[in-house]
């Protein structure tokens, strides 16, 4: 056991799980004597070589394409996307690809690979980089998307998804990169995809949220029970598709009531699908109409950090939100 | 002087035949034969089902058999791997994919082994044959082709990889992503291009600005070459020397078959518009089955006679396969759930 | 006034427009000498010549790419993309680029461009010529969608769209093509983008569809106020983004009653921020929750007629459920 | 012989001067150097308020000043069009942005005339200019050229576009599908590629299996050309050369500059880890400013003084300059919802 930041952890599972495994090989752009603009992969090349760590040249629809066809020669390839703000030319590979290769087979292929990517705002990248893309994806049927939170949450995510034989996009939050520690078991452990974290647990109402709002959803849940004496319960899907669910349906019918918060632009946003569900499914449980926190519809997050800062959900308007929410 | 002369003598001797040359033995030349004769057969046979409403789309390989065959030909069965696309079925058939298999995809019956009647006919795979499956937007299997190749390196396996596409796929940005990759990690794969000069109704003038596709391959840092598609041996030729090169860790290599596809693009198509009839008539005196079957009666391999047992013997076996795909069960509603994730 | 089908109004109105105006120029695939696959653009090359009607290179990232080139050049291009199934690999260049010209340059730069394409399923295309690609762009902020439904749609909002300052996407329902006939008056007019239009008038409930489901969803209110006397309101968005929001709720706010049907992957499909802000904002006035109606959760739709047929939502199916819907 | 001779006789009354091939006036030499000094002190001051605190985030071109300023030299301004890259600060000072207009971009300050703080500095657009505005996603750019160029083909306009972009964004399909279209269609553009041996930490040998990038033209049906970027008088004489062809309709060329940069790829980048200090420090021996210097002083075009006084006066409007952005204002929040769509 040992503290480690969410990069850390990430950092050290795929070390593990390239050491234990030759089948696993990691591509992108500067993740070999560079160890990835985030330092994921620092070391791995001295330690696993180049054939095993590769450079890939500057462009991602092959990144991804190769990494398919790596996959159907039997190996598991991690392809590294430098920021998911430069997944957009990979979208016709993952959309029509490898989402695709199982259904289209009738079974006959899969396609077992995991593309990691660091995406979110908060750390004046501006337009290009500090995009949230999990809503695109989520809805295409045959990827999983996992969006760990925690350092504890990457580790055993991870490791399920290398050894999941269906395509898994793995987001994580840059701005948690370092913001983000916590304690990670040094044993192997894997989490399942598709399963929820109650992150905090409460009665007053449910909030829903991943990535950097989780964290702003836990603290502005700390400070409602400081405050008010309420408590909210937090859950973290961990994985946006497949969503749990049972899980929200469960909390939200204790609670009554329900908040999703995320930084992706509003309209269409993964948020969309679970406030539809929450109001469709619940219709008789719900004491109050579902709050949904999301970016602004706007085209990107400015560079500016006056802008930024108006872009992203703060602490405090969520809070707002919940104080609102749970006297409704 | 020396050269020629000594040229010359040899050929008072006896020339060695095409084939000798290309290293093919008469059993291995009736094999092509008789895949080139099959794929064209059952082409004619799926246009016709077609016109006879039993089939909504057939997508037509006639006038590529010789680059199809030829080249798919060099591969070794079972061990190597092909990536193919929609209008491959003559490669398809020399990978080991029957009659009755494509059939099944056409009628879109449950037992078609590719796809389960999911996607539209000419999208074949098989694990089991070493045939990955194909999707229908253009050039997105040439990285997963050089993905595999880079695989197949890295286990040191002795397999390599052919991917075949159109003209037109060539100017898709994937195409380029994989070429430069290729050549990057010098991987074992052959890329055919089959140039049959359209993509749907593009001419080649209006999809690049150069002659040969061939030509780009020195861009990336590997060889390239042309070949007559309508010469089944010189296509099988220069395939297995890029095969025999890919193999022994020599890299990849580009080669262009001058083809043309004597159909519309698609049973969908109406190829009146952009081009004439004289064209395509021109086109078909230069088809490559009545070309090698010349060859092969003038060099004593096979006999008018002989030919025509061949045609009739794969009448029958179509005739079955037609009579058991048409009586083959359909999907049922519920599998349009199945496959979606691993079960 | 003529009676056309869609494909032919479409034709039409590319054929006004372009006689009208220079700076207006086609480019895509096939759609010179042959006239595009469905027939958008015949006799369009031999009128227009091949500078304005431009048979693009089998590359759709640059269609769309040098289409952005050529509005910065002062032209009004109208790029067609031959399936919506294809515009994937050009997913760059319209979210990272088009979308965000206006509004990373702080308003000194437009990106007037118009995308056509053919979408939705219901023509035995499979997994690769069926898709209806909305959502993903729906999520988009700085792009507007335009779903024409009839003849007379598709003309006015066609000229909407190309005189609109930034990129509209204008996807067309192919089953509809020759299958939609109406009235078409031979006058310019426009129709903007953004305005709903109630189809049908009724106060049981409302139901919101495009495309082909619009179509479904009339013959079904058709059926249920023949067999039952009840009167559904179907409501044409016309455009999926901007969303005529006011229309939509004030239609809700009368019925009571709100069902979405789309025939899109359900999940993340428009209906969800359809179902997701009925439910937020109008809670009070709902007497029944939301009922969505989707293509089900599987990567495309397969060829077989028989798995078609399943994946597509039907009349009947729709028809049923508009009737629990009134009864509820 | 008698071109030899021909060409020796002339060399014995006095060769031409460099510049005088390049066909470059003293003055046009000066204003070279003007912009190569201003590209290169502006850039070392954003470096060091990067270090102090006071910009976040600074791009550096030092190292490219010889083929940015030399290519960029050669368009019209005011008529033709630019669509540079991230690293261009030396093309577009030679295209009318003022240092002011950069530092409001490095201070993320609301008069930032190219995007109003919206993006990361050295993402410059000015349609007042013909500086196409920028993205960060590479290569994105090279089709909105294409397209352009394309226009302006289209409108009868005398007008020429210059695309620049590195050696890594040749690798990204959208390169290859502008370069595609570009030799099709003939239309009059210049791609410049600032070839500086890595992308990021990515050195070429990975990025591409040859040696030249301007090999590629070939495939592309249109010329290429190699040139030392750090001789700022062959990349005008080159460039310039391809925007008279282009500009008389003889369609597009492809200049590689072979180039290097002398800092990090960002403030955000540690290079230490994929190049050695002696191989940075080799380069800088061929630095394109001394090199450019000791030939204007050789040719008396300019003295030792002359260059101080040059760079007082930039050192005193670039003192300006910071304190003007200093204190200009930020944005307000609220504008973060402006300029979605038209308004
Ligand atoms: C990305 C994409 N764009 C467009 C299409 C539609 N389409 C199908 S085949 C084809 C032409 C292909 O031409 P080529 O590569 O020369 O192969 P050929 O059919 O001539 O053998 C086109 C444009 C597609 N399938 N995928
Ligand atoms: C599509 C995309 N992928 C990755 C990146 C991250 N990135 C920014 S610059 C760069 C390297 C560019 O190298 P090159 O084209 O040689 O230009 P240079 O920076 O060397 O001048 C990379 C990988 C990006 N901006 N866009
Ligand atoms: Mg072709
Ligand atoms: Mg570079």
């Amino acid at each position: 056991m040992a503290k480690k930041s969410l990069i850390k952890s990430i950092h050290d599972t795929m070390w593990d799980l390239m050491a234990g495994d030759e089948r696993v090989l990691i591509m992108g752009e500067d993740v070999g004597t560079r160890g990835g603009v985030f330092r994921a992969t620092e070391g791995f090349v001295d330690k696993f070589g180049e054939e095993r760590v590769i450079d890939a040249p500057l462009a991602e629809s092959s990144i991804v394409g190769h990494g398919i066809g790596m996959a159907l020669g039997g190996l598991l390839p991690i392809l590294e996307i430098q920021f998911a703000d430069f997944i957009h030319p990979a979208f016709n590979q993952i959309v029509q690809e490898a989402a695709r290769l199982r259904y289209r087979s009738n079974g006959d292929f899969t396609c077992p690979i995991v593309i990691r990517a660091p995406y979110g705002a908060g750390v004046h990248g501006g337009l290009y980089h500090s995009q949230s893309v999990e809503a695109f994806f989520a809805h295409v049927p045959g990827l999983k998307i996992v969006m760990p939170s925690t350092p504890y949450d990457a580790k055993g995510l991870l490791r399920s998804a290398l050894y999941d034989p269906d395509p898994v996009l793995y987001f994580e939050h840059k701005k948690c990169y370092r913001m983000i520690t916590g304690e990670v078991p040094d044993e192997d452990y894997e989490i399942p995809i598709g399963k929820a974290e109650i992150k905090r647990e409460g009665d007053a109402l449910t909030v829903i949220a991943y990535g950097l709002m989780l964290h702003h959803c836990l603290a502005a849940a700390e400070r409602l029970s400081q405050e008010e004496g309420r408590e909210a319960e937090v859950l973290d899907p961990r994985s946006v598709a497949p969503m749990d669910w049972p899980a929200i349906f469960q909390s939200v019918t204790k609670t009554s009531k329900a908040m999703i918060v995320y930084e992706d632009n509003r309209t269409l946003g993964v948020g969309a699908e679970i406030s539809a569900r929450i109001g469709e499914e619940l219709f008789y449980d719900l004491e109050a109409p579902v709050v949904r926190i999301g970016g602004p519809d706007v085209p990107g997050t400015p560079y500016s950090k006056v802008l930024e800062d108006f872009f992203l959900p703060t602490p405090d308007q969520i809070y707002a939100q919940m104080l609102e929410l749970a006297r409704y | 002087m020396a050269k020629a002369e000594r040229a010359q003598e040899r050929s008072a001797e006896r020339a060695p035949a095409r084939h000798e040359v290309a290293n093919l033995s008469e059993a291995q030349l009736l094999d092509l034969h008789r895949f080139m004769v099959t794929a064209r057969m059952l082409d004619e046979r799926m246009w016709a089902l077609n016109r006879q409403g039993k089939a909504p789309f057939v997508v037509s390989s006639a006038g590529h058999e010789g680059c199809q065959v030829g080249s798919a030909y060099a591969l070794t069965r079972g061990s190597d791997f092909c990536v193919p696309y929609y209008r491959d079925l003559g490669v398809v058939l020399v990978a080991g994919l029957t009659m009755r298999d494509v059939l099944l995809g056409v009628y879109a019956k449950v037992e078609d082994p590719c796809n389960g009647a999911r996607q539209m006919p000419s999208h074949w795979g098989s694990r089991r044959l070493g045939i990955i499956n194909g999707s229908s937007p253009i050039a997105t299997q040439v990285p997963h082709a050089v993905g595999l190749a880079y695989a197949v390196k890295y286990r040191r396996e002795p397999a390599v990889v052919m991917c075949w596409f159109g003209e037109g796929a060539t100017s898709m940005g994937d195409w380029h992503e994989a070429m430069n990759f290729a050549g990057i990690h010098k991987v074992p794969v052959i890329f055919v291009c089959e140039n049959n000069k359209y993509a749907i109704s593009v001419p080649q003038t209006k999809q690049m600005a150069i002659e040969n596709v061939a030509d780009r391959a020195a861009g990336y840092g590997f060889e390239g070459h042309v070949v007559d598609g309508n010469d089944v041996m010189a296509c099988y030729e220069v395939t297995k020397a890029a095969v025999d090169k890919a193999r022994s860790g020599g890299g990849p290599t580009l080669i262009e078959a001058k083809t043309y596809r004597y159909a519309p693009h698609t049973s969908d198509d109406d190829d009146r518009t952009y081009r004439s009839k004289d064209e395509v008539k021109q086109a078909r005196e230069l088809d490559p089955i009545p070309r090698f079957q010349a060859y092969l009666k003038e060099h004593g391999v096979i006999t008018e006679d002989g030919i025509k047992a061949l045609v009739d013997t794969i009448r029958t076996e179509l005739a079955e396969a037609v009579q058991y795909v048409d009586q083959a069960p359909y999907p049922v509603p519920e599998d349009a759930l199945r496959h979606v994730y691993a079960e």
